[in-house]
C-alpha cells in the first residue's frame, strides 16, 4: 500500500485458489452423498420416534368430550367441534402442502436443468420463496379489465379452488388419520375433482381474451375426456379390494403374501400395472400438466385460461394445482402402494402417516419428472390419445381382472 | 364489419395497429400473435384468421424492430459500419462482420493472409454452432420442453461464448473481423482450448438427439407439418437449412466457396419433404459438420500475420460490389456502393430471415394453432435481421 | 458464380439490353451487370426464368439505389441458376419524378416482400404488385426515408438529433447559434 | 445477500420530505416479500434479450433470486425492456405497462433503450423508453452482460425496500421516478445539514 496501488493478488495466490476450490468441489460430491445418507437415517429416527398418531388423537378426543360433559355442554356442541377441528387441520394442510410442493418443483426443475433453482431468498436453499411469492401476489393491484363479464371473472378462481378442498376429504393419511371416511370415498373423489372443468370454462369465458377461451375450451375438451379412463383404470382397484371405501381399499392390501412379500396392487402380475400406469398419466393429464398442458400452453395461448387473472386470484389458481396434483397422487398411494403398510413387515416401527407421506410424495416426483422432461402434445392427438389408446386399454384391464377373480372363484 | 384498429391511450399519438385481414366469415375470429408472445422470438406480429382451431390466412406485420440501418450506413465510415452490421443478426454476429467485410475487401483488393482466413473460418463456423443451439433451445421451448434450453444455451452455448470472450472481450456483438485480416491474434493456448470444447461436445451431442431429437412426442408434433416444396422454396428465395431442409443441396461454402473453406471436408446435410423436422435435423446434423470444420481448422492453424495491408481510414474507390457469406440463416449479402469518399453511397444487406420468412403464410395455411407455434420456431428467424 | 458470357448470350437474345462496363482496375473480380430499359424488364425476367439455357429460378435479392446528382433511382435484381451454378446482376433506372416500373413478384414470389419494401422506403410504386403496402413503417408514415432529399420531421420520440432533421450540418451536429436541435 | 430474518428491525425512522416517515415490521416484511419474488415479464426485442435470456439460463441463473419470468402482463410485476425501442412499437410498450397490477418497476436495459444507443439518429427509433413509460433503473452497456442485469435486481431490491412508501410514487407517468428520488434525496440532505 506504499505507493497508493491496492495490494494485487499474485499469479501463484489466484492458481492456489484454483486449485483450493477445485479440491473443495471433488469432496463435494462425497459429502453430498454422506448428506444424503445421514439426512434419510435422520428422518427415519425422527418420524419413528414420532411413531403413531392415531392413540394420540383418540386420546385427545376423548379428553374433549369428557371436558364438553363436565361443562354441561349441549350434545351438538361435541359432534360439531369433533368434526369442525379435522375439518380446520386438514385446510391448514392443504394451505401448507401447495406452498411446500411449488418449492420442492422449483428446485428439481433446476438441478434438473443444470442450474441451482432459489437460493438467495430466506437463506439456506432458499426455502421462503414461496412464502415470500404468496405476500407479494396477496399485496398485488386487483384488476378487472372493463370488457370482462364481472361475476363469471371473479368466481372462476373459486370454482377451481373448491373441489380440490372437497377432493381431500375421505382421503386418509394414515392409520385413522381420516378427515370423514365415506363409503364411496373413491367415487366422491374422482367424481369432485372433475367439477373443476366449470371452473376453467368460466376463468376461459370470464377474461374476454381470446387466448383465454381458446384455452378455457382446450381444457373442458381434456379433462371431461380424461375422466372417463381415469375412473376405468381404478376399477380393477375395486374390484379386487371389493369395496370403493379408501380405508377399506387400503386394508385389502395390508396383509403381505406368504410373510413378508407386500400385496401392493401395483404389485399384481398385468392387471396392477396398466392400471397403475393409466392412472398416472390420466390424473397428470386431470391436471393439465407437461405433457398433457395444452390449455395453458405458454408458446401458444401466452398463459391459457389464467392470462387476465393477477395477483391473488391467479395464486388461487397456481394453488390449486398443486393441490389437486398432490390430491392424485395420495389416491394413488392409498390405490396402488398399500396406503399406510409398510414395504415389509420388518419396517412396521416406521408408522404409517410417514409411509403415506413418502409414497404420496414419490408420485408427485412422477409428476414433476414427466413436466421436465417432455414437450407437449397437440391438441387433438391428446384427444387420440385418451379415446384411442387409454380407453380400450382400461376395458381390457377390466376384462382380465374379471376372468382371473372367476378363474380364482371368487 | 368495418375493422377497427386498436387505438392505444389517446395520450399518445403513434403508430397504429392496423388490422391486416379485412374481411372475416361469420364463424372465423381474427387472433393477433401480438408484438409480444413468448413464442414470436422478439417482435414479430402475425394475425391470424382462425376457423375454430384451424388456421386459414396468416399475415405477418414486420416493422416493429425496423432501426433504419441502410440509412445510418450512409452517414457511416467503413469502420462504424462493421459495428453497425454486428447488431442486425445478433445471434451470429461474426457472419455479419465477415460479409461486410469480404465485400469492401473486393473493393480495395486487399490480400488478406492465411492465418487471418482460418480465424475467421473457426470464429464463424463457432458462432454458427451458437446459433443453432439457441434454434435448438427455442424450437424446444416452443414444442413445450423446457430443459433443452437449459442445456443447449445456458451450458454448452457460454462455453463457446468464453472461446470469444478470450479472444476478442465481447459475448454477442464480437466485431472482430475487421477489413483486411482479423482484429487480434489468438492467445496462445487458444486453438487448444477450441479443440477441448469440440470433445466436451461430441457425448452432449448424443444428449441433445435423446432429449428432443429422437423423442417421440417431438417427433409426433413436428413430422409432416408446416411442409415446404423444392420448387416453392426456390421460387421464394429461401436460403439456408430451410432451403436444404426441401431438398435442395446449395451450400455456398461448397458450391462457390470463400475464405478458406476449400481446405476443409465436411458434408452438407439435406432434409427429405421439408417439413419442421427436416428443418430441425439439419440444423442438428449442421452442428456436428461446423464442429468437423472448427477441429481440422484448428489442427492445421498455420502461423503469420493477421491483418493485411489496409491504411487506418481507407478511402475505396468509387465502384459497386456484392459478397456473400452463407449464415446460419442463409445467404447474409452485402451490396456496397461506393463513391470515393470515406463513407458508402449506399450498403444494402440480404436480410436472409426476411425473405425466409416470405414461406410463413404459404406454410401455415391448414394447420392448427399449435402448428403455426412449431412453423415459426422452425423458420428460425432473427428479427433484428428482419426489421434491419 | 458470376461470369460475363451469361450476359453475351442475352443480349443477343435482347438486343436493348447493354453490358456494364466493368472497372476492372478498382474491384478485384467484379460482377458483370446487364442493363435493362425498365420497360422490357418484365418480358426479360419471365424468359430468364423460363428459358431452358439460362433458367434463372433463384430470385437472390433486389433493392434501388438513389443517385440524386443525374434524377434517377437504379433498381438492381440479383438473379441465380440453380440448375447452371450461375449468377446474374441486372439494372433498370427509373426517374426520380415519376418512379414506376413493372412488379416481378409474378415472375419470383420471392420478391415480393422486396419489392413492398423498396416502395416503403424510396416510394418507386411497382405496377402489378398484389399488396403493394408500407411493410416495415406504418401508413401514414410522412415521406420516404432512404431518399437522399428525405426531410425528418422531429416528433415527440425524437432528440432532434436524426438524419434529415433541417438545421444539421454534414457532420449531423446541429449548426451553430440557429437554436435548433438537443 | 443478508438472511432475510437478522435484517429484522421492529421499529425505522426516516426523515424524509415534509417530516418523518416510521417504518414498522409489517412494511419491512411487505418490502421483503415484493423484493424477493420479483416476476418479469418474458419480453425481449433485440440484443440485449438475448443477454437477458443467458441471465435466466443455467450459468447466470436469475431464479436465484426469486426471478421467475411470466408470460403474461397481469402476472408481472417488473418490465425489462431489452433492446431497441422502435417508434411503431412504442404504443405496444405503453399498453404492456398499463396493463401490469400496480406495484411494477421498469428496468431499461442497453444503450438503445436508454437513449437510442448506436441509433441514436435513426429516423425511426424512439430515443430512450422514458419517454414513453416510466423507469426505474438504467443498465449501460451494448449489450449488458448478465452480471449487469443480475446488480440491477439488486439495485431494484434496495430500492424496493428503502423507498417504496418513502417515495410517494408520482401516478403522472409524465414525470419518472428517478426526479421524485432527486427531490427526495436533495430534501433528505437540506433537512440533514439544516
Amino acid at each position: 500500500m506504499s505507493d497508493g496501488i491496492p495490494p494485487q493478488t499474485t499469479v501463484a495466490e489466484y492458481v492456489g485458489a484454483f486449485q483450493a476450490k477445485e479440491k473443495r468441489k471433488q469432496r463435494s460430491w462425497r459429502m453430498a452423498a454422506l448428506q444424503l445418507v445421514l439426512l434419510v437415517i435422520v428422518g427415519v429416527v425422527a418420524v419413528s420416534l414420532i411413531g403413531e398418531l392415531d392413540p394420540r388423537v383418540r386420546r385427545g378426543a376423548d379428553l374433549l368430550r369428557s371436558l364438553l360433559v363436565m361443562g354441561r355442554a349441549p350434545a351438538w356442541v361435541g359432534v360439531s367441534l369433533l368434526l369442525l377441528i379435522p375439518a380446520l387441520l386438514l385446510m391448514l394442510l392443504i394451505q401448507v402442502i401447495p406452498l411446500f410442493l411449488v418449492w420442492w418443483e422449483r428446485k428439481v426443475a433446476a438441478h434438473m436443468q443444470v442450474r441451482l433453482g432459489p437460493m438467495a431468498v430466506g437463506g439456506f436453499h432458499g426455502w421462503a420463496q414461496t412464502i415470500a411469492d404468496a405476500i407479494k401476489l396477496f399485496l398485488k393491484e386487483i384488476i378487472e379489465p372493463d370488457g370482462v363479464d364481472k361475476w363469471v371473472f371473479r368466481l372462476a378462481p373459486m370454482i377451481v379452488f373448491v373441489p380440490s378442498y372437497l377432493a381431500f376429504a375421505p382421503l386418509p393419511f394414515g392409520v385413522g388419520l381420516v378427515g370423514y371416511s365415506f363409503d364411496i370415498g373413491l367415487l366422491y373423489v374422482l367424481a369432485v375433482s372433475g367439477l373443476s372443468t366449470v371452473g376453467v370454462l368460466m376463468a376461459g369465458w370470464g377474461s374476454a381474451n381470446k387466448f383465454s377461451i381458446l384455452g378455457g375450451l382446450r381444457a373442458a375438451a381434456q379433462i371431461v375426456s380424461f375422466e372417463i379412463p381415469r375412473v376405468l383404470s381404478v376399477v380393477p382397484v375395486v374390484m379386487w379390494a371389493g369395496t370403493l371405501s379408501l380405508t377399506g381399499i387400503w386394508e385389502a392390501q395390508a396383509q403381505p403374501l406368504g410373510g413378508w412379500f407386500p400385496k401392493w396392487f401395483i404389485f399384481y402380475p398385468v392387471i396392477g400395472q396398466i392400471s397403475f400406469l393409466i392412472y398416472i398419466i390420466t390424473s397428470i393429464a386431470e391436471t393439465n400438466r407437461v405433457p398433457f398442458d395444452v390449455p395453458e400452453a405458454e408458446s401458444e395461448l401466452v398463459a391459457g385460461f389464467h392470462t387476465e387473472y393477477g395477483g391473488m386470484k391467479f395464486a388461487i389458481f397456481f394453488m390449486s394445482e398443486y393441490a389437486y396434483v398432490f390430491a392424485g397422487s395420495l389416491l394413488g398411494a392409498v390405490l396402488f402402494l398399500g396406503g399406510g403398510s409398510p414395504l415389509f413387515p420388518a419396517l412396521g416401527f416406521i408408522p404409517s402417516w410417514a409411509w403415506f407421506l413418502g409414497k404420496t410424495l414419490a408420485l408427485v416426483f412422477i409428476f414433476l419428472w414427466a413436466r421436465w422432461t417432455f414437450p407437449r402434445f397437440r391438441v387433438d392427438r391428446v384427444m387420440d390419445l385418451c379415446w384411442k389408446v387409454f380407453l380400450p386399454w382400461t376395458l381390457i384391464n377390466i376384462f382380465l381382472t374379471g376372468v382371473v377373480l372367476l378363474w380364482r372363484g371368487l | 364489419m368495418a375493422p377497427n384498429p386498436i387505438r392505444p391511450s389517446a395520450v399518445l399519438q403513434g403508430p397504429v395497429f392496423e388490422t391486416k385481414i379485412e374481411q372475416v366469415g361469420d364463424h372465423e375470429m381474427l387472433l393477433n400473435l401480438g408484438p409480444q408472445h413468448p413464442s414470436t422470438h422478439g417482435v414479430l406480429r402475425v394475425v391470424l384468421k382462425l376457423d375454430g382451431e384451424v388456421i386459414t390466412e396468416a399475415v405477418p406485420d414486420m416493422g416493429y424492430l425496423h432501426r433504419g440501418v441502410e440509412k445510418l450506413a450512409e452517414h457511416r465510415t467503413y469502420p462504424m459500419n462493421i459495428v453497425l452490421s454486428d447488431r442486425n443478426d445478433y445471434l451470429s454476429a461474426m457472419n455479419n462482420n465477415w460479409a461486410f467485410c469480404l465485400a469492401v475487401e473486393k473493393l480495395l483488393k486487399v490480400e488478406i493472409p492465411l492465418r487471418a482466413e482460418y480465424l475467421r473460418v473457426i470464429v464463424g463456423e463457432l458462432n454458427r454452432v451458437a446459433s443453432h443451439m439457441v434454434f435448438y433451445g427455442t424450437f424446444g421451448i416452443d414444442i413445450g420442453a423446457f430443459t433443452p434450453f437449459l442445456h443447449a444455451f445456458g451450458r454448452d452455448r457460454e462455453e463457446i461464448l468464453d472461446l470469444f470472450e478470450e479472444m476478442c472481450g465481447a459475448r454477442i456483438t464480437y466485431n472482430y473481423i475487421r477489413v483486411g485480416g482479423v482484429m487480434l491474434d489468438a492467445p496462445e493456448g487458444w486453438t487448444h482450448r477450441v479443440l477441448q470444447f469440440v470433445e466436451r461436445m461430441k457425448p452432449r451431442l448424443v444428449e441433445y438427439d435423446k432429449l428432443l431429437t429422437k423423442n417421440p412426442i417431438f417427433i409426433d408434433r413436428t413430422i409432416g407439418v408446416g411442409l415446404l416444396s423444392a420448387e416453392q422454396a426456390v421460387d421464394l428465395g429461401v436460403t439456408g437449412p430451410i432451403l436444404r431442409a426441401s431438398g435442395v443441396s446449395l451450400d455456398l461454402r461448397r458450391d462457390h466457396p470463400y475464405g478458406a473453406y476449400n481446405d476443409f471436408q465436411f458434408d452438407v446435410p439435406l432434409g427429405k419433404q421439408g417439413d419442421c423436422y427436416d428443418r430441425f435435423l439439419v440444423r442438428r446434423l449442421e452442428i456436428t459438420e461446423s464442429l468437423k470444420i472448427v477441429e481440422q481448422a484448428c489442427r492445421k492453424f498455420p502461423d503469420g500475420p493477421v491483418m493485411g495491408k489496409v491504411l487506418k481510414m481507407y478511402r475505396p474507390p468509387a465502384g459497386e460490389v456484392y459478397a456473400q457469406v452463407d449464415g446460419p440463416r442463409g445467404w447474409l449479402g452485402s451490396y456496397i456502393v461506393s463513391d470515393g469518399t470515406e463513407k458508402p453511397y449506399r450498403h444494402h444487406i440480404r436480410p436472409p430471415s426476411f425473405i425466409n420468412l416470405q414461406a410463413l403464410s404459404e406454410i401455415v395455411k391448414g394447420w392448427k394453432m399449435a402448428d403455426v407455434v412449431a412453423i415459426l420456431g422452425s423458420l428460425d428467424f432473427v428479427l433484428g435481421e428482419v426489421d434491419r | 458464380m458470376y461470369t460475363i458470357d451469361v450476359i453475351e448470350k442475352l443480349i443477343q437474345r435482347f438486343p436493348e439490353v447493354s453490358k456494364i462496363p466493368v472497372p476492372e482496375k478498382f474491384v478485384r473480380d467484379p460482377e458483370p451487370q446487364a442493363n435493362v430499359p425498365p420497360q422490357k424488364l418484365l418480358e426479360v425476367c419471365r424468359f430468364l426464368k423460363s428459358d431452358a439455357a439460362f433458367s434463372f429460378d433463384f430470385p437472390t435479392h433486389m433493392t434501388a439505389v438513389d443517385h440524386l446528382k443525374d434524377g434517377l433511382f437504379e433498381l438492381v435484381y440479383a438473379l441465380y441458376s440453380t440448375q447452371h451454378r450461375v449468377g446474374l446482376i441486372l439494372k433498370s433506372h427509373v426517374s426520380r419524378t415519376s418512379p414506376e416500373i413493372d412488379s416481378v413478384s409474378s415472375v419470383w414470389k420471392g420478391m415480393d416482400w422486396q419489392e413492398r419494401e423498396v416502395f416503403d422506403l424510396f416510394g418507386i410504386r411497382f405496377n402489378g404488385h398484389p399488396n403493394l403496402k408500407r411493410i416495415m413503417l406504418w401508413e401514414g408514415y410522412p415521406g420516404h426515408p432512404l431518399r437522399k432529399d428525405y426531410v425528418h420531421v422531429t416528433d415527440k420520440y425524437d432528440s432532434g438529433l436524426e438524419i434529415g432533421t433541417p438545421g444539421l450540418d454534414e457532420q449531423g451536429l446541429p449548426v451553430k447559434g440557429d437554436g435548433h436541435g438537443a | 445477500m443478508k438472511s432475510a430474518l437478522d435484517s429484522l428491525q421492529l421499529l425505522r425512522r426516516h426523515k424524509v420530505v415534509g417530516g418523518e416517515l416510521v417504518l414498522t415490521s409489517v412494511d419491512f416484511f411487505v418490502d421483503w416479500a415484493r423484493k424477493s419474488s420479483i416476476w418479469p415479464l418474458t419480453f425481449g426485442l433485440a440484443c440485449c434479450a438475448i443477454e437477458m435470456m443467458a441471465a435466466y439460463a443455467s450459468r447466470y441463473d436469475f431464479d436465484r433470486l426469486g426471478v421467475f419470468p411470466r408470460p403474461t402482463p397481469r402476472q408481472a410485476d417488473l418490465l425489462i425492456i431489452s433492446g431497441t425501442v422502435v417508434k411503431k412499437m412504442a404504443p405496444a410498450i405503453e399498453t404492456l405497462y398499463n396493463q401490469m397490477p400496480e406495484p411494477r418497476f421498469v428496468i431499461s436495459m442497453g444503450a438503445c433503450s436508454n437513449c437510442g444507443g448506436p441509433y441514436y439518429d435513426s429516423y425511426s427509433v424512439c430515443k430512450g423508453i422514458d419517454k414513453v413509460i416510466p423507469v426505474d433503473i438504467y443498465i449501460p452497456g451494448c449489450p449488458p452482460r448478465p452480471e449487469a442485469l443480475q446488480t440491477a435486481v439488486f439495485a431494484l431490491q434496495k430500492k424496493i425496500d428503502r423507498y417504496w412508501d418513502a417515495g410517494k410514487r408520482v401516478a403522472n407517468p409524465s414525470k419518472p421516478t428517478n426526479e421524485v428520488l432527486k427531490e427526495i434525496n436533495v430534501a433528505a440532505l437540506k433537512a440533514r445539514d439544516a
